[in-house]
């Protein structure tokens, strides 16, 4: 009821579809993304092997979450939620990390 | 600052780092008091003072009418912001006070299991559940459990540390005072948990000494010397030869250095990294190296692996031949 | 009180109009799949250690998984995910035949992932690579490769589980499908649904660079 | 503070939600926010008072310092149950799936909840996951403590610890179902006017509360399941056998539990300050300022989970990290309380039994929230860690905060969930008794705490007797007040006076309606004009002096 709902309403009724070509075209990229991955995995990039594996797993999962699930379409309240997720993700890996990767740090030893 | 004797709110104070502990909880128990007094003086006045005199009466709105009413919500915010974070520099001083060890400690070491302690002296002596220390000599623990989490706790030194099964912890203090205290283990760990309990004994200089002494005969043995003992048992030294056709790395002078594995990164080797490396042998392979050693889980137990520890401690890089030569 | 006025019963009573009802269903779904993300969170934390901690091990032990199986899977799941898109496609413009076609095609497709796990989890038990007793690895640190496999095992299974419940309920969305349950108007459940199935996808979208192409150049 | 045409509801409606239908099945098939709400204040009710004996036995076998009442594995088993009933089956569903259910649609101006079949749903996992419990109970229980350390609980010990696991699992999806019931209804369902400033800050403490369940509920239940694994099948993740790392298992731990702790002390804040405001008759004290308090100590919440794990073989660095993050969340924690006490000034105070309950909670919070803070500091919980210094701690929080919140949320709206008022002089009384027994209970484990008496022991040093038998004595005083109320409430469902629709004069959309309300909360859909707490003065005579247009 947040939302004044009687001359909205009908239009609302209608959702917007999106165009079958839309779908055809995010699933060749999500498809080229595979091939890249696993590609690029094969080449020797040092310590950028395990960045370009997450950039193009992160782009994929972008495409999904954008069209297949049609957040482009929703409201804005839909990628906070979805950001407020991610944060937390970010949060449990950055203070987990935060005490294995700062062992010995401080001259007591094993912590 | 006074030491505060037998009281009945505060345990003794076996250590200097006890009494720092006591000032830190004196101050921030001065901040409880004086907050917790204010809110209730406050909250009992205007109980009392702005009681409801009749049914229809409603109180006043003073945040909107009063400009300054923000500007006061932000002193209440900044003021307690400054006195955290004033008690946590002094407790993190406190902290690393008690954590940090001072060089030249006596090396003790600690192996807790369900449920029991026991300790083994620098000279090789052991005890269990008890700990006889002399007086005003730094002394560092170096800690292992053989199955669950333990914690080691004195409270007279003020001071937990956890007791793992994965690696060593270090726990550290330098008694100020004779007596016994209590030991107790501080993270529950099974059924008689309450009777994982025993104690430091604190003696002079010279009568600990002479407890050292009056051991029965043979039982005093250094532990560098059984580690020697199992070194060959094991077979050990038919890899780790301090020669040049060894296929493992030479142990000699080894301790304490910075080692380059094979992936680049270098680790310091001391007691967590000699310890891991003979259970896992192949997580930290040392550059130019097979991963050819075969584990020792399940071979050795805690007890022995602090030996051998204890042994490639003693391997000096000058003396590394004659040793080899044995 | 205009539920009585919009008469049909697909609008619940507690709800005013079909664009709040479908906006509490899209953001309570959302509101799920975050709590998915933290569940899998868990064990991706836990991978992220341990293979910080030991990259050897868990390079050895990744290249024993079959990177075209998974790479099969990869690309049968991201089909899966694109016939389910159509079939919310078909509940937003009222076309049931075309709903249930493509949710038929997205359980076969589904069921084909499984079936492919399946298969790899079968070659895992004869390699005695399930961890456990009889757990036994060719390689220079095994215990730490154990722990990969923990670790496999721990999200692929649970991704797996996640499949099922999806493939089940799916199974039980083909008659309604047919009937035409899901009208331009109110198709929330099937477009919830699908929600949930692109996600399974979204997590397997890291799963496998993760799992299977650890060092691959090596 | 409407301006809908809902007429000034009758005095006693003769139509209600309690009495549209009757029979068990018009109550275990309700969908009915309000109606599962009481489902749910009977099954809390059955684990805090199953929680609440094995404390008095945990008192009793602590008189003596000698473990002469039980053996030491029925101790453990005793401490261990009574941590898990209390938390996960008591505190965490307690004010929100109680109070929070029945209020939040009536707060604002909705039917129902957004789901009203999940709700259903989130109390039968709830039931399912605490029948499990009750079943380990009856085969052995568990004797892992309520933490479930590994690797204690994987590899040592052989009690139920599945079953409980399986249990706390089910209960952990109740949880999340709840919290996400919140949200979207929060979101989605207010009454036209009803901006995000004109929410009761009841509603905000929930908002913060479901937050925290949805975000944090999942990574506990991840960690539950590993344990799990490597429990039942060997697949090893904390193991340190099986090449794991134990302190993984508590930092996945503390990441919910932690949190956990504001899942718990939130929603009671959120009741102080509906009772501080109404029984005060004004707004609160710098609304927004309180409002954002909530979201922030939700938010940093997740921030300092490290602080359990101080002397854990966490890096000295992670500890130092923690312990000034957990100095940070503090802050919102204190400016709650200075902006309560700040509410009372100038107000028109009346002390009814809610609001004793309130008082008892600021005061009891305070002292629990400044303890805290000596956690926080590095220097000192190196010493309490794991003492009763911190059982102390948790207490003032959760029994002298968020218990003494709920029983002052029960106070207040019973009349509107029952429809009857309660024996006045007995309420008050069992405030106060509650009050002593508390503090006569939890206050001299400070002092053992500081002394070195560590939790979790079945036998203690001679020395320590004293203080135990005064906390064992107050524990008597403290049963025999939490019992008043159990007594006067049931009384109260059948003889208690009829109450008026707003029996305390206070604002807020939920006493818009009759006591107990209709079935669909409103007679006719309401619209908010004002913020929350908009007292008008009225001549001196009448109920109330809430502006009811």
């Amino acid at each position: 009821m947040a939302h004044p709902e009687t001359s909205a309403s009908s239009s609302a009724h209608a959702p917007h579809v999106m165009p079958l070509s839309t779908y055809f075209l995010v699933f060749a990229a999500l498809m080229v993304g595979t091939a890249a991955t696993v590609g690029a995995a094969y080449v020797d990039l040092g310590w950028a092997n395990n960045a370009v594996a997450l950039a193009i797993a992160i782009a994929k999962a972008t495409l999904v979450v954008l069209y297949f699930m049609h957040v482009k379409e929703n409201t804005r309240l839909i990628p906070a939620v979805i950001f407020s997720g991610l944060f937390m993700l970010l949060i449990l890996f950055v203070n987990l990390l935060a005490d294995y990767g700062t062992r010995g740090w401080l001259g007591v030893e094993g912590r | 600052m006074p030491n505060i004797p037998n009281s009945p709110l505060f345990p003794e104070q076996g250590s200097d780092i006890a009494r720092s502990v006591d000032h830190l909880m004196l101050f921030a128990l001065g901040g409880l008091v004086v907050f917790s007094t204010l809110i209730a003086v406050l909250v009992l006045v205007f109980m009392v003072k702005y009681r409801r005199k009749h049914e229809g009466e409603i109180g006043e709105d003073v945040y909107e009418t009063n400009p300054k009413s923000q500007i006061l919500e932000l002193v209440w915010s900044v003021i307690p912001l400054g006195l955290l974070l004033i008690l946590f520099g002094w407790g993190t001083k406190v902290f690393f006070d008690q954590n940090r060890p001072p060089t030249g400690a006596a090396q003790y070491w600690v192996t807790g299991r369900q449920w029991m302690w026991k300790i083994q002296h620098p000279n090789g002596r052991r005890e269990i559940n008890e700990l006889h220390v002399p007086l005003g000599q730094a002394v560092q623990l170096r800690m292992i459990s053989e199955d669950v989490i333990h914690d080691f706790f004195v409270p007279a030194f003020r001071i937990h540390v956890d007791v793992l099964p994965s690696r060593y912890t270090t726990y550290w203090f330098k008694a100020t005072k004779t007596g016994e205290f209590h030991l107790f283990c501080g993270q529950y760990c099974g059924t008689e948990h309450s009777k994982m309990v025993g104690k430091i004994v604190v003696m002079e200089p010279r009568a600990y000494e002479a407890w050292l002494a009056g051991e029965p005969a043979g039982g005093a043995q250094a532990a560098a010397a059984s580690g020697e003992q199992l070194f060959v048992a094991k077979a050990c030294n038919t890899c780790h030869r301090p020669d040049s056709s060894a296929r493992a790395p030479i142990l000699n002078g080894l301790f304490g250095t910075q080692v380059t594995l094979q992936d680049g990164t270098r680790v310091t080797a001391d007691e967590n990294y000699v310890r891991e490396s003979i259970l896992n042998p192949a997580a930290k392979i040392v550059q130019g190296y097979q991963p050819v050693m075969p584990t020792f889980k399940g071979q050795v137990t805690e007890e022995e692996l602090i030996q051998l520890v204890n042994y490639v401690k003693t391997l000096k890089a000058a003396d590394g031949a004659a040793e080899a030569r044995k | 009180m205009s539920s009585e006025s919009h008469g049909p019963s697909d609008l619940a009573h507690h709800f005013d109009s079909y664009e709040q009802q479908k906006e509490s269903a899209t953001l309570g779904m959302w509101t799920f799949l975050v709590t998915e993300i933290l569940f899998f969170g868990g064990l991706f934390a836990a991978y992220s250690l341990y293979r910080s901690l030991y990259p050897e091990a868990f390079r050895a032990a990744s290249h024993s998984l079959d990177i075209r199986l998974g790479a099969f899977n990869t690309a049968v799941l991201i089909g899966s995910s694109l016939t389910m898109a159509l079939a919310v496609r078909g509940g937003q413009t009222g076309k049931p035949k075309t709903t249930f076609a493509m949710l038929l095609g997205t359980l076969l497709l589904g069921s084909t992932f499984l079936a492919v796990k399946a298969v790899e989890y079968a070659d895992k038990f004869t390699h005695h690579h399930v961890p456990g007793p009889s757990f036994h690895f060719e390689g220079p640190d095994a215990p730490h490769a154990q722990l990969f496999f923990s670790l496999y095992f721990g999200m692929t299974g649970l991704h797996a589980l996640h499949m099922v419940i999806g493939a089940a309920i799916l199974a039980f969305m083909l008659r309604p499908a047919l009937r035409g349950a899901w009208t331009p108007r109110n198709h929330n459940f099937l477009e919830g649904f699908g929600l949930y199935w692109h996600f399974v996808d979204l997590v397997w979208i890291f799963l496998f660079p993760l799992l299977y192409l650890i060092g691959r150049h090596h | 503070m409407t301006s809908s045409p809902n007429p000034v509801p009758a005095e006693f409606p003769r139509t209600h939600y309690l009495n549209a239908a009757y029979g068990l099945k018009s109550w275990l098939w309700t969908r009915d926010h309000k109606r599962i709400a009481l489902l749910y204040l009977v099954s809390v009710s059955v684990f805090f008072a199953l929680g609440g004996l094995m404390a008095v036995l945990i008192r009793m076998e602590l008189a003596t310092p000698e473990g002469d009442f039980f053996q030491p594995d029925v101790y453990n088993r005793l401490f261990t149950m009574h941590g898990v009933l209390m938390i996960f089956f008591f505190l965490i569903p307690g004010i929100p799936a109680v109070l929070g259910n029945f209020l939040i649609p009536l707060m604002i101006g909705a039917k129902d909840l957004a789901f009203p079949r999940i709700n259903l749903l989130s109390w039968y996992l709830y039931t399912i996951g605490g029948a499990f419990t009750l079943w380990a109970l009856l085969h052995g229980g568990v004797d892992t403590g309520w933490t479930f350390y590994t690797p204690l609980s994987t590899n040592y010990v052989n009690t139920a610890v599945l079953t409980v696991g399986v249990g706390i699992f089910i209960a952990g999806f109740s949880s999340i179902l709840t919290g996400l019931n919140f949200i979207v209804t929060i979101h989605r369902m207010r009454a036209p006017g009803l901006t995000w400033f004109r929410l009761p800050l009841f509603v905000w403490g929930h908002y913060a509360t479901s937050i925290i369940q949805i975000l944090g509920t999942p990574v506990v239940a991840i960690a539950i399941l590993m344990v799990a694994a490597e429990r039942v099948l060997h697949i090893g993740f904390f193991d340190p056998k099986l090449g794991g790392d134990p302190v993984l298992f508590q930092h996945l731990f503390w990441f919910y539990s932690h949190p956990a702790v504001y899942i718990m002390i939130l929603p009671a804040m959120g009741v102080i300050s509906e009772l501080v405001a109404a029984f005060s008759r004004k707004p609160i004290f710098g609304y927004k300022f309180v409002a954002f308090a909530s979201i922030g100590i939700a938010v940093l919440g997740f921030l300092v989970w490290g602080h359990h794990m101080f002397v854990a073989g966490q890096s000295i660095y992670a500890g130092v990290v923690f312990s000034v993050l957990s100095m940070l969340v503090a802050v919102p924690s204190a400016v709650k309380v200075f902006n309560w006490t700040a509410t009372l000034y100038k107000g028109s105070i009346s002390w009814d039994t809610p609001m004793l309950y309130a008082l008892g909670f600021i005061g009891l919070f305070t002292i629990g929230g400044l303890t805290g803070v000596m956690l926080a500091t590095l220097g000192i919980d190196a010493h309490v860690h794991d003492t009763y210094f911190i059982i102390a701690h948790f207490h003032y929080i959760m029994v002298g905060g968020a218990i003494m919140g709920y029983l002052g949320g029960l106070h207040y709206w019973w009349p509107k969930i029952t429809g009857r008022m309660y024996p006045v002089f007995w309420s008050k009384l069992s405030a106060l008794v509650i009050f002593i027994g508390f503090n006569v209970t939890f206050f001299p484990q400070f002092i053992l705490g500081y002394l070195g008496m560590p939790r979790r022991y079945h036998s203690y040093p001679p020395e320590f007797q004293v203080l135990n038998v005064m906390s064992s004595a107050g524990a008597t005083i403290l049963g025999i007040g939490y019992l008043m109320p159990l007594v006067y409430f049931v009384w109260s469902m059948r003889y208690g006076p009829r109450a008026t629709a707003n029996p305390w004069g206070a604002t807020g959309l939920e006493w818009q309606t009759t006591s107990p309300p209709p079935v669909e909360n409103f007679a006719y859909p309401p619209v908010v004009t004002a913020p929350p707490y908009t007292y008008e003065a009225q001549p001196a005579a009448g109920k109330g002096a809430a502006r009811v247009v």
